[in-house]
């Protein structure tokens, strides 16, 4: 049984630990935020020039050639430190949707631009509210040009391309659109969490050609989201267990009545169902990421379990950080509404969770008629 | 059982609607009331007290007041038409509640006459605004731990130290706050209580930026601020139980967190809101949470039927009513979460351009706040244990010790 | 603003509360529950003559002519008592049933007889695990005969006829059959509460009239179990009550560590948290019972949010009575599983719950479109 | 990341599986071990010693004990293998669970030389079987509440009392007992630790009937019963430091509640029973709660994984071993909930024709008693609290003064 990261990846934690908390101390989160930067440049290329962009990218396009236990390491530390760059936009979605249905061609134009940070990418999938299924999508390509409205699209307004879903015909594929194009308009959304950046997306004719060369089908989006969910959810875990470590220290030191609030039943006995949630969160994600980087068949229910639980957890945790402090954690100038916004903006960029909990169990459900 | 108002009842809630139908204009079919959140301007607090005369002239101020101070000594069930009544009006907010509703009661209780009849008309009339000076930094929930000193200085008390939480300090002409007399004393034992003229010098107001962006309270410096001893509430040293008076009051004052997305909001995004092509209403699961959500709406809607019924009997209400914070605050919360759920990626936009206009990002970003103000939900959990159940209190390490050595932070 | 139990109610509450302490304590539900005696006839004579098995029957059927808010105010103390016998059968589902859409010739013909207790009536529509929607039903009348199979049936061994559920061609209805007929096969089965007996019934073309004279259609079963769901949910607002006040007696008494339990504030919050669930479903139980007596058109809707509400409830304080006595409200001794059992029973009792959700939802829809 | 063996482990399985094969029969698929719970025949106490014989004679029982008492100094992951691989087979109930997983240890630890000697082979054998004797009516959660007393006499101590919670008391040949032997002490202080002949003069045992009908406990009553002080584990009055390590290893011996139903059998369920003739798993609200259902009961399992994996690489466990019953109880006791939802009216069938022949109605019935046996849910979250993320430890009024001065009541 070898059920958890080796040591070389409990070192790379601790490197990339101890690098984040000189680079990317909460100030910056919240620097983004209060100044509307969209987001961290300095930030974005310390991390660029640790080559952790290209991480899982193979030598032969630029990247580190390391695996996704790896990516997953660095997602959990990004998470801890509420990272306020579009390392999932540009990693999590644009590169690994390339590796895994790009052509050899898209592979070498864009991977190695991907890995030092040139370029950055992103997914523009959801149009509005709710959830467009593969039935109610209405971007379209038509002769090699892509019509439609894509909102929100994380980090649309600082991408250089987007890989955007649309329909052709009967077919579904994702199309390659550089953003830079007069088709393109881009407008600023104020996000939820301004540490992360929004923006609509209008395509009229834009050029573009399909990722993969031809329509890729349905399938292959859910593939590359559940690939991005278990990389999601560690940054997720990580958020949630940094709000618990700064709520644990706060609950000790604050006094009241004469006593550590922390010795009160009523945070004493919470703080330790919230470490309980961490934990098997913390399992969750683990077993997504070993499915993730062994390419195993139970990627899809083992993504649909991560994203479920740490999408949980970190809701709890940022509510609970801000209740335990009490007035001060609902104040600005406390960080508690940093992770409160940050949860909320994890838990959206992959469309609803009442949807990620009916897939999972139609992924069990698929399993047993399989078996 | 019915909802029908007593023929007496009704009575007095036409006078009242004649009243308001004359002088103020209703309110348009889904349009809100002004909310107490946000920015103030003097022009908006100009306009509250103008509404606020209008009243006090017509005898429709304060009216559970005795006649003596301005009020009409009306009944708890008339003051609760009255309020029905008015809130299907535009109208200013109301920015005189904190004073009328815990800090008029508390001068009618422990004020000597003078100061009733000094104090209490110029509040009712709205003439002069009032806010109240209790929680500090390192004293919130642990009220009596507050650490604020005023010292005797001949005719006069210096005080010294910080207040927070103070909603309409800079509009306010007059704050009553709880100070420390004796810190030899037992922690509730060495507390004394004053009325402070706001405009004094010494005191610098500064506005709190919430995490929703807003700024509906204030931090309050003390530093060298002079209060005659005429100003005081009570005596020295025994302010605490005065400071209970106006706590009890709070609850009053305090409502579940009017104003807001409720569950009609959230049927209605269910509704309208797509998920593949289909309204998410479609779908089973939400149906499951929404029958959740409406039950606790309405539970809490009909428990408010049952206070008036109380009231309206001329019976005290029984313990339901202390459940409203702590039913209402979370609810709101859990509510503006899952609809979240239901926008999907839209959720992430505090945009005019998400869906109902933000609506529920900023229930979400604001509903923390209400399980805080006036009463943590851990505070309301022991208030109703050992107040409605009888259970035993918290046992007490900062009892029968000095307030000076109750420990305030771990040994270094 | 009226809504709360007038005095006269109140004193009826009183009055059936002290006549129960005496009647019916705890230990007569363990007696029935122990020796499989499947209902106290002690308890159901001394009910009957009461007057009680009549409360909202006119007075021409030989009933005492009052409303359903003096059944209401009974329901909630028979609940308090666990009382075993088959209060709800007979008189929430059998009596109601045929005051709703029984012929004048059936009411004259039962509803005195089920007055004084003379018959028990019951309601049997479930046919197994699940539950049967109008779509697949299996029971059926054919030339006036009745064929299937009921189970469980509440009290269906104990019953005298029963109102039963069956479809005829495209039409559905509720069957009318004298229990004690050949063609009527009764089985004893075990219950998860055995304090209220249940049966599986076996119809082979047994004989029957339609309640009413004709097939009455799905709507009046809804209509007659809507009625019953605030009925029951009395029941189960006055067991979670007993539930809660004997829990919070134990906790002032049981001492662990030097203090009493309740001292603790994982115990204490929780008696609150409870406190306020009493209190919401009260809310719920009442604004039901309003619509029931008003023969209001919000019934269905008030019937949903009382069955809701109170199945909660009724849930979490038999949990919470068990976890909060220890190992002792474990043992078969304590009283705790008799209000465990209970609970579930009455939370079966109408189908399931998730069922009740649903459609309540379903009729805030219809009334939304209504409007 | 994989979830392989070390070649070590492979090799150790290996042998296992080999010598398992070759002296017991595999379970059937889909066949239940046997349960612990139920009521005892002496047969299956013959059939469970003789099982267990068999083990010690070729070196697997109790295999991580030395070797001088019969073990095979077996590493922890390699008992982890070894009971992996045992529950494959059908194999009788363990009924010296009690005996070889917490108070083999205690002696260990606490005995004398002789007392290993003496005891520890003929427990590894099963020849002779143990019981545990510390609860007591009013000495739960607060276990060293305990007023059971012992009191010298010459060379022997005197016992009496009674005990409550303890497995197999009818078939134990020892007992180890905790006792009161100076009153006068602080609650901690006075207490002693023993052996005693469960067939000693002065015993009575009386099975308590739980609430789901079994009996898997006794009542223990003492009436003077003779215990020689060579029987005394540790020395006079400090039985409490032994009794911890005895609790300490609780946590082992009681497992998350194995057995039982499990998610597999809830998503079945859901596959079969039917609402208004569909499948009820085609109902958007099941299928949301299936999973949350599944994403806890897998975390639990991959949590296991990770306990194991410390084991395999020679470390410690961290704290995620303690979640296990606090996670594993209200789970099961929740899946049995939405299970009998999902049953209907069917759910209140106790019978053989229940769905699944009663399956969800007996774990409705049985899991209450998961969430107290071993610690209470609140216990477990103390402990977490307290020894896994060091928050202060409750504040206790009961230390600092003789052990009879301890309130037990309410003053009259």
């Amino acid at each position: 049984m070898n059920f958890d990261f080796s040591d070389d990846q409990k070192l790379l934690r601790e490197n990339v630990r101890s690098f984040l908390a000189k680079e990317a101390p909460l100030t910056l989160c919240r620097q983004v935020l209060e100044t509307d930067g969209k987001y961290s440049t300095t930030l974005w290329q310390a991390v660029a020039a640790q080559g952790w962009l290209g991480t899982a990218i193979p030598e032969k396009y630029g990247g580190a050639g390391f695996g996704r236990l790896e990516l997953a390491v660095i997602a959990e530390e990004l998470g801890r430190v509420l990272a306020p760059i579009p390392f999932g936009s540009s990693v999590y979605l644009a590169s690994e949707a390339l590796l895994v249905a790009g052509t050899e061609e898209q592979k070498q134009r864009y991977l190695p631009r991907l890995s030092t940070g040139e370029a950055i990418g992103t997914l523009a999938h959801f149009e509005g509210a709710g959830d467009p299924g593969n039935r109610s999508l209405k971007s379209t390509v038509r002769n090699g040009k892509l019509s439609g409205e894509k909102t929100p699209v994380p980090d649309g307004e600082i991408a250089d391309f987007a890989l955007v879903t649309a329909k052709s015909g009967r077919d579904f594929g994702l199309a390659i659109v550089d953003l830079h194009t007069r088709e393109v308009q881009r407008e600023h959304l104020d996000s939820l969490d301004p540490s992360r950046s929004v923006a609509a997306l209008r395509f009229e004719r834009a050029p573009v050609e399909w990722l993969g060369g031809r329509p890729c089908g349905w399938d292959t989006l859910q593939h590359i989201f559940d690939r991005a969910a278990v990389l999601y959810a560690f940054e997720q875990l990580g958020g949630a267990q940094r709000a618990f470590e700064i709520t644990r220290e706060y609950t000790l030191n604050r006094y009241a009545f004469g006593r550590p609030i922390a010795s009160f039943q009523a945070l004493k006995h919470r703080l330790a169902d919230w470490y309980v949630e961490l934990e098997l969160t913390r399992s969750n994600c683990y077993y997504g990421a070993w499915a993730l980087s062994h390419e195993a068949p139970e990627l899809a229910v083992a993504a649909c379990g991560a994203r479920v639980s740490a999408t949980n957890t970190f809701e709890l945790a940022s509510k609970e950080m801000i209740q335990m402090h009490g007035g001060m954690g609902f104040t600005w100038e406390h960080d508690a509404h940093l992770f409160y916004r940050r949860a909320r903006y994890l838990a959206a960029v992959l469309g609803p969770a009442p949807v990620w909990r009916e897939r999972l169990v139609t992924c069990l459900e698929r399993r047993e008629e399989a078996s | 059982m019915d909802f029908n108002d007593t023929p007496e009842e009704a009575a007095f809630r036409a006078e009242a609607r004649a009243w308001l139908e004359a002088n103020a204009e209703p309110l348009a079919p889904g349009e809100q009331p002004a909310s107490l959140e946000g920015r103030f301007d003097p022009e908006m607090v100009r306009k509250a007290q103008e509404w606020q005369r209008k009243k006090a002239d017509a005898g429709w101020a304060c009216i559970t007041w005795p006649k003596e101070y301005g009020g009409r000594g009306a009944t708890p069930i008339q003051a609760v038409i009255w309020s029905q009544e008015e809130a299907r009006f535009k109208t200013p907010p109301n920015i005189f509640a904190i004073g009328q509703g815990m800090l008029g009661p508390t001068i009618m209780v422990h004020g000597t006459e003078e100061q009733k009849r000094r104090y209490l008309p110029p509040m009712l009339r709205g003439d002069e605004i009032w806010c109240q000076l209790f929680s500090e930094p390192a004293a919130g929930s642990d009220l009596a731990g507050l650490r604020t000193t005023a010292v005797r200085d001949g005719d006069d008390w210096i005080i010294n130290g910080q207040k927070i939480w103070t909603t309409g300090a800079h509009y306010s002409k007059w704050g009553m706050i709880v100070t420390r007399t004796d810190p030899n004393a037992e922690k509730h034992r060495g507390i004394t209580y004053f009325i402070v003229d706001m405009q004094s010098p010494g005191i610098e107001i500064r506005p709190i930026k919430q995490m929703n962006g807003m700024s509906s309270f204030n931090e309050v410096f003390f530093t060298d601020v002079r209060v005659p001893d005429r100003n005081r509430i009570g005596d020295v040293n025994d302010g605490w139980r005065c400071a209970l008076t106006t706590l009890m009051n709070e609850r009053h004052a305090i409502g579940g967190g009017a104003g807001g997305p409720e569950f009609r909001d959230l049927f209605r995004l269910a509704r309208t809101v797509l998920w593949n092509g289909k309204p998410a209403i479609q779908d089973a699961g939400v149906r499951q949470r929404l029958a959740d959500f409406y039950v606790r709406a309405k539970g809490l809607q009909y428990t408010s039927y049952r206070v008036q019924t109380a009231l309206s009997r001329g019976q005290t209400p029984g313990p339901e009513s202390s459940i409203g914070k702590l039913v209402g605050a979370p609810l709101r919360q859990n509510m503006a979460a899952f609809a979240l759920d239901l926008e999907g990626a839209a959720a992430a936009l505090l945009d005019r351009k998400a869906p109902e206009g933000a609506l529920w990002q900023l229930a979400y970003l604001g509903s923390p706040g209400l399980r805080l103000a006036g009463g943590t939900d851990e505070i309301l959990r022991n208030i109703i244990a050992e107040r409605v159940l009888g259970l035993p209190p918290e046992i007490r390490v900062d009892k029968g010790i000095p307030f000076k050595d109750v420990p305030t932070g771990p040994r270094p």
